[in-house]
């Protein structure tokens, strides 16, 4: 399916959008399994005008590349677009990211909307668990009950995901209980690489259920049916926390804003929710198949470019014994 | 005892050792001898199966290896010293010695015997040529084989050593009883060490017999000028007299040769005398320390050669009076066509 | 030792010297990105470290005890199709080893896809012998080039020496041959060692907490100069390894003719049958398991130009390396001021990627004429695997019969001349050992290539890291299959000029 | 025309060539012979510059080397043939002799003399030892050095080819009129090929002369020794006449030696006639081809080895007659004590 197919009310369509025309260079960091080459080459079809050169790398890289270049006074990126908030806020606070009009971020659900960048999808926190086992009803619903169950986990503390889940959790429960937390879980806690591993863990029943973005499992179900794991969600604490990519403008003019704009356009979003399964951030564009709707998960209230001071949590993990 | 029959090897196509057949006895000792590349390190290395042979048979002992049944070198029990030292370059002298003894007794006779005692803890990459030569055969016989293979093991030793040496290593081989064959460039060495002698001459064995034998009556002019300096002389051979330009001389026709022959003449079989109205013209002359070596031309044109003592002095161009001084039979050959 | 080592300094030390602090640039990087912040080891890290030693220890021991049968096999055993099987054998090194990783640790397990496809139970990979499996699989190519190139440069005829002494060929192989080529064994096992250093991919799949993955999650959590600084301590390491390998002394010899070992029937079987677990594990499972997923996700958006890419580049790399490779092995070889040089050299190949990918950014930045273009990134390249090219022409060169070099000299030629003539042809076999060596590390070096090559530049390397990162497996496929069939097409060419270059003994009887 | 002063060389702190001086004339060949391990081979790298020196001054031509100034070995224009061949193992025969030619004639012309002519494209390794070592040497001669050092040319050639390449590398070293220093273990070749022969120990040079004098007057019993088979007989020496168990005989007394002395005996300077009542007792016999060599106890027990013509039969332990025959003066050395 092409992202740029289905339409669906109160975001905007691409028809409605600008031609994109010049040269234009995007900084892409993936590290958590950002699919987002179909979006750009649709983007890049439909704009023959545009010579977009796309360089890749991991997210953190190219936040640092991009800080090593405006130190030496070399500036090669227009846009940086990456798969986790912190990375933004790495950028950001260097006083790289340019202010975005207010007219585009407007476009954004509340609570997604940021003066200097701009979420482009969500993802949260789940605890995929095995079917073979288990159903969602014995899964707590609250992810500070985790170490008291006696679940086995699986768990990624490498994994920059979860350094974002666990500093949600320590700006939502102080320092103390999240190292309680951390404790606990990690007396029955398998650790993998990434939470790719995790949630295949979880699948074959190596532990009871595992901490993981959504997609994961989603994925990992779309190309497995019968996969024995399902999600269940926290309520109301960081265990259901919704974190997002984004994207910085880090060049003048309007052209890397218009393609900011493709991004949040109701095709681009649709087609990342459907084919990526990542949560779409602008209203009115339908969440991926078998997610529940956002509304029903009652996310935690985060700042999210708080969660790019990963320090004092590293210090944390580190103090457990847990990294 | 050793016996090979119909040995052949080949490298690829060519055949480089052609049906050879040897035997021999308890401690015999063969020297074998040929021109550079006729094969003889190739008979060694087939002896000791160290490179596959392509037809014919090895037997000694208890073993017996054939083109089809190779039997490996470490199952043979053969001593080989080689040509190029081969001497393990990471091992001390000693360890060299000592490579797979238990009982060091024998390293150390002959790490004494020859003369190798201060160099026990030297790696042979510090060692001159004639130095390593001593190693590897100190190597060889601490190591007590069945049987020996030498390939010109004194061929870097001064001649001083050399001769010692080849005696004791003589001497060496027959106390304990070992046969061994022996491949060396040095005629004197041939002669003089080996029981017998095998002449190789292309990867053919053109004759195998006593040192005596084949030097007297050699197989061939081959064999004839391979060992020791070779002069022919026209003849005409009736029953076993030859008559020719220096006079009549017994002779032993060889192969049947009759009527016309080339007479074999070595530089001692012959005397010489500085006279203004001699048969020869002297064509150069040589020191040798004791002797002189002159080659003179004879009436007819054939050059001969012929060994006086040192204190016979003649120059190039002088005339000399030759004749044939020897009492035993020469060899006569078929003249050549 | 030449008489111009010992009257003035060796005609290689000023280019050698040159190479070795363009060599240490990088590093010089790291410190100044690590002096914003100090703060020293940990306690916790002890585990790390710990871990990381044993990872290293392991997988060093394992290489060589795989890696030295499989040299001496290449080296000298007439098998059919031989050169195959070398380039088969030597095809690991074209495996990204977090391919490898991900695949073994995919197939093998409870719910692998062995199992689902066998029904056997099999156990699952991982932990320190999971990661020492794949770092074995992945590294001891460089254990079997570097011995099977100081093999081939070895009078074994003295095996033929030891066997008349009574010595069957096994043991005269282990006590004659063996002990002479320590010093290829150790470059080789140096090379593991700091492979095993630097790797992150694979120790991070099979969960083993190594030193690597501290500084990852530091550097990922922009803790640049955090990490910066646990590389600088990886470095000491690094320098441990270093110096051991540096007391490794072997005996210096002339080389002389090979050997040549014919196995009958039974015995060429018996030697497939034990070679070909290897390569099972090492390119079957992971190409297989990449078709696996190709047959049930399908494969798009896949373009031949990054093949391409990949050659090129890696191309360019292996050409310059050796190049670069030449005078610091004669340096290190007519000196110990050329041995302290080319030890320098070695520090990049013991950094992880990212980091030196990170400091190779900030040296690219000041040559802002090279930043991002294919030149920077053959530099960078050429930084980080020079020590594989250096390796192996140091190890050919070292066999070189001083005599020679001698008889050129006295027949007029002039050092340069006879360096030319006579030093250079005869060490083309290790020059083309290392430019093979350094042409696979490059085909799959994924760090630098990201961050330093031109903006959109994508090789099979990225491509497959791209996929790979976005669980789109079954595209890995076809990327995985080019890098292996691509490196093996390097290692044939190569291979054919080593056997120009091969002027001994190899036309051997019977052949 | 060569001039080496007071020529020193170290390896480390051991001293292995001793303050050597030479000079040899416009196209003299001067042989050097010695024991293994004595420097010989150390003499002709540092000639060549390929050692440095530790002392003294070379001079050739238009260059003089010292410890301090030295000359790299290709500005001094000297051949070399090594001891190890040192053949380009990646070049072809052809390849390896026209090494530096740009006419390649002179190649062609020794590459026919030496026989090479069908090895032309085969590479080295593929040849025997011999037919390396005649490679070598046509690639220095084909190079026309002004002065050639040659490191036991002939040690691996049979002795048909050696006796003939001798001659022939002399004759073209001559026809050069290039001087040439040529280290030997054959004393043969020593005495019979060089205009002078040079006789080296533990790194010094001994005796220096024509050969004939260091044959008849050694300068040492170690040069006597050294060249061909010394036998010494103890004797009463007056003026120029010395008294033997074996009679009178003429002497030469060495470094003014006087009263007790040991007179040089030759094996050619004796004569041996079986005789039941004769004065010495075979002690054994070697058969040498055209010679027999007898080893005899004489009264007063010395050893005395004797040449004799084939055809003298005799048995260890048999009793045989000894007579000094030759007419020329002994050397006589001051009795050891
Ligand atoms: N590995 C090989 N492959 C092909 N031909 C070879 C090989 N080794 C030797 N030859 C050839 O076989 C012949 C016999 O060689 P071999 O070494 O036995 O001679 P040799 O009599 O020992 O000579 P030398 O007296 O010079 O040592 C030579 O013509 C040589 O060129
Ligand atoms: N590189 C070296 N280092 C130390 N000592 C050496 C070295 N090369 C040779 N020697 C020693 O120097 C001495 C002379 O060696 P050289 O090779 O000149 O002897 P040589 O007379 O040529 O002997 P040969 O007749 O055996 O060839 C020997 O005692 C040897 O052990
Ligand atoms: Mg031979
Ligand atoms: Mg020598």
């Amino acid at each position: 399916a092409s992202p740029m197919a289905n339409s669906v009310e109160n975001a905007v369509s691409v028809e409605q959008l600008p031609k994109l025309e010049g040269d234009l260079t995007l900084y892409l960091g993936t590290g958590e399994g950002g699919l987002y080459e179909n979006v750009l080459a649709a983007i890049e079809k439909r704009n023959p005008k545009l010579n977009l050169k796309i360089r890749r790398g991991v997210t953190s890289a190219l936040a640092n590349t991009i800080v090593a270049e405006a130190k030496a006074g070399v500036r090669r990126a227009d846009l940086f677009w990456a798969v986790d908030s912190g990375a933004v806020g790495q950028v950001a606070d260097a006083g790289l990211a340019r202010a975005l009009p207010a007219n585009l971020t407007g476009q954004l659900m509340p609570g997604f909307q940021y003066p200097q960048w701009a979420p482009v999808t969500g993802r949260i926190r789940t605890l995929p668990y095995y079917t073979g086992r288990f159903t969602a009803d014995q899964i707590p619903d609250s992810i500070m009950a985790l170490p008291d169950s006696n679940l086995s986990v699986g768990w990624a503390p490498a994994y920059a995901a979860f350094q974002s889940f666990l500093t949600a959790m320590r700006l939502l429960e102080g320092d103390k209980a999240t190292a309680d937390w951390l404790r606990g879980v990690n007396r029955r806690a398998k650790t993998y690489a990434g939470e790719l591993g995790v949630v295949m863990g979880v699948e074959r029943g190596e532990v009871d259920v595992g901490l993981a973005n959504h997609y994961y499992t989603l994925r990992l179900k779309s190309g497995k049916p019968d996969a024995k794991v399902d999600l269940a969600f926290t309520k109301n604490d960081a265990g259901c926390l919704v974190n997002a990519g984004g994207v910085v403008a880090l060049s003048q003019g309007d052209l890397p804003i218009n393609f900011i704009r493709y991004l949040l356009s109701r095709e681009v979003q649709s087609y990342l929710a459907t084919e990526a399964f990542e949560i779409p951030l602008v209203s009115g564009v339908k969440p991926p198949e078998g997610l529940v709707p956002l509304s029903s998960v009652s996310p935690p209230k985060v700042d999210l470019t708080q969660l790019a001071d990963l320090r004092p949590t590293l210090n944390l993990m580190r103090s457990v014994g847990v990294l | 005892m050793l016996k090979v029959s119909n040995l052949s090897v080949h490298y690829g196509t060519t055949a480089v050792v052609k049906n050879l057949n040897l035997a021999l006895a308890e401690d015999e000792v063969l020297m074998l001898v040929g021109p550079t590349g006729c094969g003889k390190t190739t008979i060694l290395q087939a002896l000791a199966g160290l490179i596959p042979i392509s037809e014919g048979e090895i037997a000694l002992g208890n073993w017996c290896a054939s083109a089809k049944k190779p039997v490996p070198p470490e199952k043979r029990n053969v001593g080989m010293v080689f040509q190029d030292f081969a001497l393990f370059p990471h091992l001390t002298v000693e360890q060299n010695v000592c490579f797979r003894l238990t009982n060091t007794a024998l390293a150390d006779h002959w790490l004494n015997l020859l003369g190798l005692d201060k160099f026990r803890h030297a790696k042979p990459a510090r060692l001159s040529g004639g130095q390593k030569q001593r190693v590897a055969l100190a190597r060889t016989l601490a190591h007590e084989p069945a049987f020996v293979l030498l390939d010109e093991p004194l061929s870097n030793l001064d001649a001083a050593l050399k001769d010692n040496l080849r005696w004791e290593i003589r001497e060496a081989l027959k106390a304990a009883g070992v046969p061994a064959i022996w491949v060396t460039h040095d005629q004197e060495e041939a002669l003089s060490v080996g029981d017998r002698v095998g002449i190789l001459n292309g990867g053919v064995l053109e004759q195998l017999d006593t040192p005596e034998m084949c030097f007297a009556e050699p197989a061939s002019r081959f064999v004839a000028g391979f060992l020791g300096e070779a002069s022919f002389l026209p003849g005409e051979l009736h029953g076993h007299q030859v008559s020719t330009v220096l006079g009549p001389a017994p002779a032993i026709p060889i192969d049947a040769a009759e009527g016309e022959v080339d007479l074999l003449l070595r530089p001692d079989d012959l005397s010489l005398v500085p006279s203004a109205i001699g048969n020869g013209v002297i064509d150069w002359v040589r020191y040798e320390g004791c002797s002189r070596l002159y080659a003179v031309t004879v009436e007819g044109g054939a050059q001969l050669r012929v060994r006086t003592s040192h204190e016979v002095h003649g120059k190039p161009g002088d005339r000399v009076q030759m004749a044939i001084t020897t009492t035993h039979p020469l060899a006569a050959f078929a003249r050549k066509r | 030792m030449t008489p111009s080592s010992l009257l003035r300094w060796p005609a290689s030390y000023p280019l050698a010297l040159v190479i070795a602090l363009m060599a240490l640039v990088p590093v010089g990087v790291l410190f100044g990105l690590a002096s914003d912040e100090v703060q020293l080891f940990d306690a916790h890290n002890l585990t790390v470290l710990s871990n990381t030693l044993l990872l290293m220890l392991f997988t060093v021991l394992g290489s060589v005890v795989i890696g030295v049968p499989l040299a001496l096999l290449t080296a000298y055993v007439q098998m059919p199709w031989r050169r195959l099987w070398l380039i088969l054998l030597a095809a690991p090194l074209a495996i990204p080893s977090y391919i490898g990783a991900f695949t073994l640790y995919a197939a093998f397990g409870r719910g692998g896809e062995i199992e689902n496809l066998l029904g056997l139970p099999v156990p699952s990979v991982d932990g320190l012998p999971g990661a020492t499996l794949v770092m074995i699989l992945y590294s001891y190519p460089f254990v079997m080039l570097t011995t099977r190139a100081s093999l081939l440069s070895l009078d074994a005829s003295l095996v033929n020496a030891a066997r008349t002494l009574g010595m069957t060929l096994g043991v005269s192989l282990w006590r004659v041959v063996l002990p002479r080529v320590v010093t290829g064994i150790a470059a080789g096992g140096l090379l593991v060692a700091l492979y095993t250093l630097s790797d992150f991919g694979t120790p991070a799949i099979m969960r083993l907490d190594t030193f690597t993955r501290v500084i990852f999650v530091e550097y990922n959590a922009f803790g640049l100069s955090q990490a910066a600084m646990l590389s600088l301590q990886l470095l000491v390491i690094v320098g441990l390894v270093l110096f051991l390998e540096s007391r490794v002394r072997g005996s210096r010899e002339r080389p002389g003719r090979h050997l040549t070992i014919w196995p009958g029937r039974g015995q060429q079987l018996a030697i497939a049958l034990s070679v070909v677990p290897i390569l099972v594990l090492a390119i079957m499972l992971p190409l297989g398991v990449f078709g696996i997923w190709l047959a049930r996700e399908g494969t798009e958006g896949f373009e031949f130009s990054y093949a391409w890419n990949s050659a090129h580049a890696s191309f360019l790399a292996a050409i310059f390396a050796v190049v670069l490779a030449v005078p610091v092995a004669h340096a290190a070889i007519a000196g110990r001021a050329g041995r302290l040089m080319e030890r320098m050299t070695y520090f990049g190949f013991g950094v992880p990627g990212i980091v030196m990918g990170t400091a190779l950014v900030y040296v690219g930045l000041q040559l802002p004429f090279l930043y991002q273009t294919l030149g920077l990134l053959v530099l960078a390249y050429v930084l980080r695997f020079l020590p594989l090219a250096v390796s192996s022409v140091r190890s050919t060169a070292e066999g070189l019969d001083p005599s020679l070099v001698r008889a050129a000299r006295v027949l007029g030629a002039s050092p340069r001349e006879a360096f030319q003539r006579i030093t250079l042809p005869l060490t083309v076999r290790g020059m083309v050992a290392g430019a093979a060596l350094v042409f696979l590390e490059a085909m799959r070096e994924l760090p630098a290539t990201l961050m330093l090559g031109p903006t959109g530049f994508e090789t099979l390397a990225t491509y497959l890291w791209r996929v790979y990162e976005a669980g789109y497996f079954g595209r890995a496929a076809i990327p995985g299959l080019l890098l292996v069939l691509m490196s093996a097409l390097g290692l044939a060419l190569m291979l054919s000029g080593e056997r120009r270059a091969e002027f001994d003994v190899t036309e051997t009887p019977h052949s």
